[in-house]
């Protein structure tokens, strides 16, 4: 073992005594990061909270114009790609074939973008509904500019969580050929990891946006 | 290469040329980077001040117009806040000195820190250009509804700015936090760091836990001021005080990212210059972790008076009480330390011992706006205005001049002139006294902020606070007027000047581009002073 | 002498001093001890020989704790005592006399229930407990009157209150100390605080239509009558001694109905429903000006039982 | 390299758990429970968040130091929500007229 592990390539910066102090600033770095980005969606969930608050029936007037089905689709779809991740990295992890890490990353970019596609239609149908802040808005019920702060939360919300995954697919996209180059083994996989605890992280983001935004009321 | 006395190698002469630096990945260089920037910072927003100054200098309107002033005070405040104190000790002090002081070889991620240095780089371009190109009028705080539908001025590239210069900030502050937990030199337990790093470390952890809430909200004003839709504006169903709760969860903390590196600054100092342990170190450790969890509670004290229900301001008072015990403690631990010192007057002392002075007034005049009572004659008054610029600038940029100065050498490899050092510290000192001290009055009497004109029965203070800005003026100069040339003149300095402890004397100055020949080991707690131990108390 | 502390013209400003000079001794004290202490040890403990080495000391529990908790108990005192000033300065008494404050960029309107207005000033008699009912137009704004300790954030949509008891005739000065944009520094004017004989010949001078009646014809002209009528035979809930009381909502929550209520039911009348009926009244948003929702509201006031100015008009 | 590594099988039957509760919420949508319609949403978020923090995302193995970033970043967000909500939910506590 020792000596196939000698044989690894396993790239160690100058600055650092150990690839094992490598690994673990790297994956502490990514947790730090984590949590800004926690409190980032932390301000909105305020944003949120103030005003669900102050216009709780309103709210559940929004909730109703979501559509429960997309909504509920993309969640299954966002668990089972972080299924997916969670696999790719322990494939990696624990020294699988290339191919079979590729495949699962492969299968996780494909599963995120099909979410923004299915994202993608309901933006549609908003739009054609009118119910986009500031570009189409036309509300005839009641309450229009409570209705609309609805709305504004809920794409920005979103688009901000769909930036992240784009930037998610990005970077397993960008896993996807590394692994396929065989840069990583069982001894250099922190660049993998990390992208599994972002990709997770905007899954966990979702599990709450769904329910905040799609179920306030009885469909 | 056939000289035969090649020069020792160390970080600045290792390469030479423009691309030696901009692509430098050296932490050591980054923070050089980082002083001339930043400096250029502090200097457009002191020319601020200084015009703001002269235009009180009567009650009339007479230099500028109320437009004008009301940008004035708004580049001011954006630039010495958000380009200047909040990375300031941070990016240079602590950039050079936290792998130093730890005994590694750089940060963490030396890539991330280069870029991060160019992100300040483009948010300050960002602002400075919403500035020159026609400025912003909303004063620093960006008040909503104001900003998101009154102001005609050009908000959304400043918010941009300060946006951008918030991903420098939390990349700072992830490099900090990983670097001081994960390379540490064999030996260096966390009670045995300086308290420099322990104070960068607590920074650290607000800079990451406060950021991205200013950024979001910041995104939120511009948006809302594009598309007319909003949550902050009351006219379309939005509410100010969220703007407000949410622009102060990261405000308040980031008065505390002012002044704790400060606070460690002003621990190595007082240590170096009366050869003294610390007193109470493990106190001053924990009081720091204190302040950076608690000062998180504490933000609705800039609300009393907005409309904030009163339950909240009775729990946000207690709570502002409370943060300010740590500071307490801190204060009587130097004091302490002095005691039976070996204590001599070099210039970094001199600001040390002026920032236990300036920060207690500060502290305590904080006291006064926290009581609710008070805060309703004080709140947006000139007793604000001195208040925080007795702990941001007698405080923090007084900290940030001593380190600059206790650390010259060692950066530099060069001694600055002490003489010149110390009378630019005291004229600094005075000037700034006379500027702020009549502020407090002022404020009292009732002088609101952000106030161009105002009735003739305040102008005499006035008039003192501008003469006292012009000395400090001048006393800003001074260092730039002799630490430049001692580049090239001053005195070679050895690897310890002031004989202090802590590893970053223990290697060359300047240091070698890895910092140490070899990875040393710590074997004992910091300030190592030497000498009997006695109990007191 | 120049002037170093600001007149005491108000019933509060005398107590909110007495916080202040107690602050300002124990600051001092602490800023002594400090100085003192840090200039003595310098000087005694200076540095006689380049090669010195001090005398270690080592920490001592004992004197933490005893600086951690003296200076907490300080800060509780303060504490409480600020709090305390602090109920007794947002309460207004019950038997205020309330003028309507409107603050716009870069003004200030009072509407006294007499019925005068006045732009930029504010004509008061001492002895009386005032109590300002503020909204702005805007932005925010901020009603500032150092000499009587009183200050309040004026917001757009939304009712805050302040009050005072005025003590000294004079005039004082009256700032806008919130940042409201370019003019800011001259939304300044002066309140005039006048002996009783003094106040009653200028409150004789002014109109004679007072904010209720004027609120009694809007309750007809905008067709509010047609809805709430005062023995609820209508559609909506008669508003008979509805301010003050507490309201049952269609949620379940209840609450109690002042000036903020009033707006957000006629600005916003389905966020907050009556229970017992139906979502049906029509938002009034952009039909009625500051001036005339204050006008209503007092009108609304008006029919808790003071003799109703407007007979014609009863709803 | 080092790190625990968690069996498929474990990663399967987390997957599955957090499918079936994503059901569960959208079953429960259509109940009338009156506040604990948002109560029990919110609860089932949770629960799914903690499923991916722990397992998919390795918590529950990994040190210390992971396990009191994951909670600082409760408390904060807490501190944040309760902090301002608390503004919100006391206005009218106290006999304060428009507080
Ligand atoms: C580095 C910056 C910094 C620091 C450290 C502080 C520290 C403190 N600040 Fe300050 N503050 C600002 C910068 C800072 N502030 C700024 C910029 C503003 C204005 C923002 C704007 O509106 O533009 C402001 C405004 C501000 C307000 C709002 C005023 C208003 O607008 O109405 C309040 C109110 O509570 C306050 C309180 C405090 C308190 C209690 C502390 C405490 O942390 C202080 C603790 C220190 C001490 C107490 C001194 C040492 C103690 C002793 C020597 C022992 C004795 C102690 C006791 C008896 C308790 N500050
Ligand atoms: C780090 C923060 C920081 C620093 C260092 C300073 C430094 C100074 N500030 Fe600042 N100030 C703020 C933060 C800071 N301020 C903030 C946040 C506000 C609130 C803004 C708002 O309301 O939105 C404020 C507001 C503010 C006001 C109130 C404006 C108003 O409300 O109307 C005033 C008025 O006197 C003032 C004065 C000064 C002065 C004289 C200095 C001096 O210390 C500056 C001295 C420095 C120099 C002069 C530059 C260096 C000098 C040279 C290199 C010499 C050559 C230059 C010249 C001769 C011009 N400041
Ligand atoms: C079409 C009928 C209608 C008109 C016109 C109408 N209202 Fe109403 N109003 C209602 C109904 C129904 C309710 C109770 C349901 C609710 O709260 O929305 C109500 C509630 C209110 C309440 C809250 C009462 C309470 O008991 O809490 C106030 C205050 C009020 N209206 C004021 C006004 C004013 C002022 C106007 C005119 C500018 C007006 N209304 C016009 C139907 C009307
Ligand atoms: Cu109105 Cu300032
Ligand atoms: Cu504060």
């Amino acid at each position: 073992m020792t000596t196939r592990r000698h044989a690894l390539r396993a790239p160690l910066a100058h600055h650092f005594d150990t690839l094992e102090q490598q690994h673990d600033a790297n994956v502490l770095g990514m947790w730090v990061f984590l949590l800004t980005e926690l409190m980032l969606f932390g301000a909105l969930f305020l944003m949120y909270t103030v005003n669900r608050y102050a216009y709780a029936r309103v709210f559940e007037e929004g909730s109703r114009h979501l559509d429960l089905a997309f909504g509920a689709v993309n969640t299954a779809v966002l668990i089972v790609s972080s299924l997916l991740m969670a696999l790719a990295v322990h494939s990696a992890q624990s020294g699988s074939s290339r191919f079979r890490t590729a495949l699962l990353l492969m299968g996780t970019a494909a599963l995120g973008t099909t979410f923004l596609v299915i994202k993608g239609f309901e933006y549609y149908h908003h739009w054609e509904a009118h119910e986009v802040p500031g570009l189409n808005w036309l509300w005839t019920g009641a309450n229009a500019p409570q209705i609309q702060i609805f709305f504004m939360l809920y794409f920005f919300m979103t688009g901000v969580h769909a930036i992240h995954l784009i930037i998610g697919i990005t970077l397993v996209a960008i896993m996807l050929l590394n692994t396929l180059r065989g840069k990583y083994n069982e001894m250099y996989y922190a660049p993998v990891e990390m992208t599994g605890l972002y990709w997770h992280l905007v899954d966990v983001i979702w599990v709450f946006l769904f329910p905040l935004l799609y179920l306030v009321a009885k469909h | 290469m056939a000289t035969l006395s090649l020069p020792r190698p160390h970080y600045l002469n290792v390469n030479f040329g423009v691309r030696s630096w901009l692509l430098t990945t050296d932490h050591k260089r980054i923070a050089v980077m980082y002083i001339i920037t930043v400096t250029l910072m502090f200097v457009l927003g002191g020319a601020a001040a200084t015009l703001m100054r002269l235009e009180l200098l009567t009650p009339d309107p007479d230099w500028v117009d109320a437009m004008t002033y009301n940008k004035l005070f708004t580049a001011h405040g954006i630039i010495m806040i958000f380009f200047f104190l909040v990375p300031v000790i941070p990016a240079v002090l602590g950039n050079f000195l936290v792998p130093l002081m730890i005994g590694a070889r750089d940060l963490a991620f030396p890539r991330l820190n280069l870029a991060s240095w160019y992100v300040y780089l483009a948010g300050a371009a960002f602002t400075l250009w919403a500035i020159v190109s026609g400025g912003v009028d909303t004063g620093w705080t960006l008040y909503t509804p104001y900003s998101t539908t009154s102001s005609t001025t050009h908000v959304i590239s400043t918010t941009l700015g300060i946006f951008i210069a918030g991903f420098s900030s939390i990349m700072t502050a992830i490099n900090f936090i990983v670097t001081i937990h994960r390379m540490r030199a064999p030996g260096l337990t966390w009670m045995r760091l300086p308290l420099f790093i322990w104070n960068i470390y607590a920074t650290s952890i607000i800079l990451v836990l406060a950021t991205p809430v200013l950024a979001i909200t910041l995104i939120l004003v511009a948006l809302e001021r594009v598309t007319h839709v909003g949550i902050f504006d009351p006219q379309l169903g939005g509410d100010p005080l969220l703007y407000q709760h949410l622009f102060w969860f990261y405000s308040h903390p980031a008065v505390y990212i002012m002044v704790l590196p400060g606070m460690g600054v002003v621990s190595e100092i007082i240590t170096a210059f009366s050869r003294k342990r610390l007193f109470g170190y493990k106190v001053v450790a924990f009081a720091t972790i204190a302040i950076a969890i608690f000062g998180f509670l504490v933000w609705g004290h800039h609300m009393f008076v907005a409309g904030m229900s009163v339950h909240a301001a009775l729990m946000f008072s207690i709570l502002s009480y409370a943060v300010a015990i740590p500071s307490a403690v801190k204060v009587f631990n130097w004091t302490a330390t002095l005691y039976k010192g070996s204590i001599s007057f070099d210039t970094p002392m001199l600001y040390a011992l002026g920032f236990i002075g300036l920060f207690t007034i500060g502290g305590l005049t904080g006291l006064f706006l926290a009581a609710l009572g008070t805060d309703v004659q004080l709140h947006d008054t000139y007793f604000v205005i001195a208040h925080f610029h007795y702990i941001m600038v007698g405080g923090a940029v007084s900290a940030y001049f001593g380190g600059l100065h206790f650390w010259w050498p060692k950066m530099t490899g060069r001694m600055y002139p002490e003489m010149w050092g110390r009378i630019a510290a005291i004229a600094i000192f005075l000037g700034f006294n006379v500027t702020f001290f009549p502020q407090f009055i002022l404020g009292f009497l009732g002088m609101p902020r952000r106030y161009h004109v105002y009735p003739p029965e305040f102008q005499w203070l006035n008039v003192i606070s501008t003469a006292g800005g012009i000395l400090l003026a001048i006393g800003y100069l001074l260092p730039a007027l002799y630490l430049i040339p001692s580049l090239w003149i001053g005195k070679p300095a050895t690897a310890n000047p002031w004989q202090a402890t802590g590893l970053e004397w223990q290697t060359s100055s300047p240091p070698p581009p890895d910092n140490f020949s070899q990875t040393p080991v710590v074997t004992s707690g910091p300030y190592n002073y030497g000498g009997e131990v006695e109990e007191v108390g | 002498m120049p002037q170093l502390w600001p007149d005491q013209a108000s019933t509060v400003a005398g107590r909110v001093d007495a916080l202040m000079i107690f602050m300002l001794a124990l600051a001092c004290a602490i800023t002594l001890i400090v100085t003192t202490l840090v200039v003595v040890f310098s000087i005694r403990y200076r540095r006689r020989s380049p090669n010195e080495v001090a005398q270690q000391t080592k920490g001592s529990n004992r004197l933490e704790f005893a600086w951690s908790a003296i200076p907490f108990a300080l800060a509780m005192v303060v504490f409480f005592w600020g709090a305390n000033l602090y109920f007794e300065l947002s309460r207004p008494p019950d038997d205020s006399t309330e003028v309507y404050v409107i603050g716009r960029q870069w003004m200030w309107k009072f509407v006294h229930a007499t019925g005068q207005e006045e732009i930029n000033e504010l004509h008061v008699p001492i002895n009386k407990n005032i109590k300002l009912t503020m909204t702005a137009q805007d932005v925010i704004h901020d009603l500032f009157v150092p000499d009587f300790r009183v200050k309040d954030d004026v917001l757009p949509e939304r009712y805050t209150t302040a009050w005072f008891n005025a003590t000294k005739p004079g005039q004082y000065h009256l700032f806008c100390s919130q940042y409201c944009g370019t003019n800011h520094a001259e939304m300044i004017g002066w309140v005039y605080a006048l002996t009783a004989e003094d106040y009653q010949s200028w409150a004789n001078g002014g109109p004679t239509s007072n904010p209720a009646a004027a609120g009694a014809q809007l309750f007809q002209s905008l067709g509010c009558a047609q809805c709430h009528k005062p023995d609820n035979s209508g559609p909506g809930p008669s508003l008979v001694v509805l301010f003050g009381s507490r309201v049952q909502l269609a949620d379940g929550s209840t609450l109690v109905a002042d000036e903020n209520y009033i707006r957000e039911s006629v600005m916003n009348p389905n966020a907050k429903v009556v229970a017992g009926y139906q979502p049906i009244m029509p938002t009034f948003q952009g039909r009625i000006n500051d001036d005339q929702m204050v006008q209503l509201i007092a009108y609304i006031k008006s029919l808790n039982g003071n003799p109703n100015p407007a007979p014609s008009a009863t709803p | 390299m080092h790190g625990h590594i968690i069996p498929t099988r474990t990663y399967l039957l987390v997957c599955g758990a957090l499918l079936v509760l994503t059901g569960a919420t959208v079953a429960a949508n259509f109940v009338e429970l009156g506040v604990f319609n948002t109560v029990a949403a919110l609860a089932i978020a949770g629960a799914k968040a903690a499923l991916i923090v722990l397992y998919f995302m390795h918590v529950r193995y990994s040190g210390g130091l992971t396990q009191l970033i994951v909670l600082a970043g409760l408390l904060w967000l807490g501190l944040l929500l309760v902090g301002a909500m608390d503004d919100y939910l006391t206005r009218g506590w106290l006999p304060v007229p428009g507080k």
